[in-house]
């Protein structure tokens, strides 16, 4: 399992993160952590003069091979879509994207998962509309 | 799972999914008339605890392995169970508990300590069990909160046209019931007690122990804000339960026990909690006991609700009638259209003790005891009663044996 | 019940009465290192408990009839092991709960709401688990007492010298301390921890969640107030736990949760509580697990608690070793002689989570987390770790597949 | 077993009992109840002129077959001896007297000891000495 978990390109991402950073006075910011590990994230996206562009997003924070290389490949995926896009991106074509069975692994699941996560609280809070239902919950809770 | 029953009910064929059915008491068959106390439990459900030790055990949540994946798969798997028998609109909604007194004591320290003061009254009824009744009057009482009493008629069924004058003792806060008695089989109108507890500002808290095991019961139908049963009436192990919260409440209260799982990060100066339903799940869950009460799930959806709760107003149709030829008897409680499967009684002159003591001689279980409702005592005029109530391994054969038992009381103590 | 060795542990035998190492983990042999987060569990505990279910089933106390006072008889016999395993005084003082978290919030709320208030201090260590940590902070803050912390050196010692300091923080209340740090595996002073509450007119908490199950525990001897462990870390099942409190505080207590067997007279007006411990068990308990965890005690008194901790101290000893041969592997704690079965570690450049899901594919079991120790990782400057644990039922074998693992860990991560 | 229990003595002091009824300013009095069924009795004790002496005993309160036989039993016993004896005597001596046989049934051991451990509880308060061990905790909780 470790063998289809640990392909090359998570390792590649892990050891490389693309968009790996800080974006001072960003438009849209979050924090997330995961509680299994305590691990944080914080994601910074700025917009595109059309306000809804994402025109550079980024992230900083360590974390597990799985969390830091699915949060990097989010950073390519997010570049150039509207935030409606991303708020609305179905969390498997992101799964698709890292290409790692986690099926039976929802822990890890929680790991890939942790910066569209976060990504999507934060353009829900910038755009000011309410986070859907999966998302509930980290309102206060992730946001400082 | 294959239980062996699908549409009707037969209990003569589930009660052989029992295995204490096999065991004789003094020599005689068992004829268990205890279940509102606790049920018997079907192999199914202890094979499924013993395999899930036995293949995969870990502690769940936070393991990254194998094993710890495959045992809160189980675990996870019986809370959407939860979320389904109830209708729930989320498991974030379904927390597991120790039973049904504990999901009532979270409700009454998580919410009742910061929404309960001067001014604000908790309000209960005469038939609750002690476990809807002393958190409370107690938390009432630490909050300086007024605490009143819905009292009941002499059928033993609430008295609505009291909701008027209790509404004068100030702003209601929470409204507390059963759905089913357990001592009188009473079935209370839940609905109208929402309506109204919604009506004063207050949040409406069900117990429903004796229901969820016997009826069909829905959260969004009855539109209560809390509700909460217990595994070990409903053919799963002890040590389980659980409690439905409405989420916007479950959000806006603080955690109840605190430690591991249900907080987000932990600091010297600050905690911050972790999601529903997590918020409220302090340490290892009992998580084989809330996966054994999955398995019972599956195992009375699959006997079917429905005939469960036809068949049991049968049989208590038939202890009715039984009883009612016994002039030596006293019943308790509403006449059997509007009563679940559970009968409490007295024999003229010889205390319940005896009564039930003299019935285990014939192999006979009924309970003797307040049955935790002594305010309901106290109504009644008296301080206990001998009582049977039943479950889908019910057979009239037993209710026979219990009617030849109180004869043999009767001539004991004639 | 037979136990196979009765003198010095014999782990490869003892290993045959817990069925799950007969189940491979992706093909290889199941290694699980595991045990301070919960235990495998014995056939002997497992058969006992069906036993229960299938024979003996009814709920306890308040059961007139046979098959209530078997249940009843085994579940309080339960109480009496437990009371010899950690030399209570009473079985009055020996309350079952459904975990350690739940004891220690049983003695937060009960004690601490009439108890704390502002000019007080509730005083914890760094290395608590959340489970001794939260619930004092919380009511701290909730009653307006001051929360401190004893910190440790870079060992993961306590220091001691710390206490005078936090005596000036008000009149210290409470001191809440675990007996092993299930992190760290240190082996903390309880005894002069316990003197120096005292000396404050403190009373003394202590979380042994980590020690019971592996060392002599003599409440006595430590002279502590109240001590809490859980079923699940000591061969038992999920689901049980038990708190020793000394009566003369339980006695003076208010209850905690509230409900049935708690009570000896409820009134509309008012309500007074049942004898101890009983005063402190609302509504039916666990009582199945609980009597299960009496199995357990029977089990691991058979095997002998000097020998389990002995030979915890050997396999200890050999993994620091081992690890210690690995220049990218950072070991935390004291050293071996003055730690318990427990080791966290981390391998560098990579995640705990990358470090256990690689070990797994080996069948090698480890946990990565903070170990719900949030604030002692912080103060480790790190996040998580991988952590290591032996039970009786460990071999050096998985030591050597957990060293193999890690090489494959290092190849992966290259 | 319930033959054994409900042996032809039982029933006849639980249908006469002895000692039935109060004593108006009584030198020794408590309230017992038994938790399980809510049963209540009462005990009242007069002393000779010694002060010592149990020159009467009686008690009120109704309950099952095993505690009124056994409360009216007790009340025979214990007229004649002193306080003292009373305070000390061996809850076998009184099972002994009953005769039944309860050993597989707590339950009802509590219903036969109900008046025993009243009538203790009353000296002990009359006399002012500490409670047993075992009569802790009735101390408050079951004397008005
Ligand atoms: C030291 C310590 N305290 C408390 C706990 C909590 O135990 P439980 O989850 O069984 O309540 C644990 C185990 O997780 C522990 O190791
Ligand atoms: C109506 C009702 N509420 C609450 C309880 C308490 O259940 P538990 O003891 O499982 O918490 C019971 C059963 O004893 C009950 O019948």
């Amino acid at each position: 399992m470790d063998d289809q978990l640990y392909r090359e390109i998570i390792l590649d991402h892990y050891k490389n993160p693309r968009g790996h950073g800080v974006i001072e006075d960003a438009d849209a910011e979050a924090d997330g952590m995961n509680p299994l590990c305590g691990d944080e994230v914080s994601i910074y996206v700025a917009f595109a003069e059309d306000g809804e562009t994402i025109e550079d997003v980024k992230f900083s924070g360590r974390g597990c091979a799985i969390s830091q290389a699915a949060t990097s490949m989010l950073m390519e995926l997010a570049v150039g879509k509207t935030a409606d896009e991303v708020a609305r991106m179905p969390r498997d074509e992101l799964l698709e994207e890292i290409g790692v069975p986690l099926q039976n692994n929802p822990t890890r699941l929680k790991c890939a998962l942790l910066g569209l996560t976060t990504l999507k609280v934060a353009l829900h809070k910038a755009k000011g509309t309410p986070l859907p239902d999966g998302l509930a919950g980290f309102d206060e809770l992730e946001l400082k | 799972m294959a239980v062996t029953t699908p549409r009707k009910l037969d209990a003569q064929t589930l009660r052989q999914d029992f295995p204490i059915f096999g065991h004789p008491i003094h020599g005689k068959p068992l004829s268990y008339l205890d279940s509102a106390s606790s049920s018997q439990k079907p192999r199914q459900v202890l094979d499924a605890m013993r395999t899930f030790y036995e293949t995969s055990y870990a502690n769940v949540h936070r393991g990254v392995y194998d094993l710890a994946e495959r045992a809160t798969a189980g675990f996870e798997a019986s809370r959407e169970k939860v979320r389904a028998l109830i209708n729930a609109p989320s498991t974030a909604e379904v927390i597991f508990t120790r039973n049904v007194t504990q999901g009532l004591n979270l409700v009454a320290y998580a919410w009742g300590l910061d929404n309960l003061g001067p001014g604000d009254v908790a309000v209960v009824t005469e038939l609750e069990h002690h476990a809807n009744f002393v958190p409370w009057q107690q938390i009432a009482k630490r909050t300086g909160a007024e605490f009143r009493v819905i009292g009941i008629d002499d059928a033993g069924e609430l008295r609505l046209d009291g909701l008027d004058a209790i509404a004068q003792a100030g702003q209601i806060k929470v409204v507390a019931a059963n759905l089913v008695s357990n001592t009188l089989g009473t079935i209370n109108p839940i609905d109208r007690l929402t309506a109204w507890a919604h009506e004063q500002g207050a949040i409406m808290v069900v117990d429903a122990a004796q229901a969820v095991p016997h009826r069909r019961v829905d959260v969004q139908a009855l539109g209560c804000d809390f509700l909460g049963f217990t595994s070990h009436k409903l053919c799963g192990p002890t040590g389980a339960g659980a409690l439905y919260g409405r989420r916007e409440l479950l959000e806006r209260m603080s955690p109840f026990e605190m430690g591991g799982e249900m907080i987000r990060k932990v600091s010297i100066e600050e905690t911050t909690w972790n999601d529903l339903p997590y918020k409220f799940e302090a340490g290892t869950p009992a998580f084989v006991e809330a996966y054994g009460m999955g398995v019972a799930i599956d195992y009375i959806t699959e006997v079917g609700i429905e005939a469960i709760e036809e068949y049991e107003h049968e049989l208590v149709g038939l202890v009715l009638d039984r009883l009612a030829e016994l002039p030596w008897v006293t019943v308790y409680g509403p006449p059997a259209g509007r009563r679940a499967g559970i009968v409490s009684f007295n024999v003229d002159d010889v205390h319940p003790h005896d009564v039930a003591q003299i019935l285990d001689s014939e192999g006979v279980c009924v309970r003797a005891s307040h049955h935790c409702t002594q305010p309901l005592m106290r109504r009644l005029g008296i301080t206990a009663t001998a009582r049977a109530s039943f479950y889908l391994y019910s057979i009239p054969e037993e209710i026979d044996r219990l009617i030849g038992g109180l004869h043999k009381v009767r001539k004991v103590f004639a």
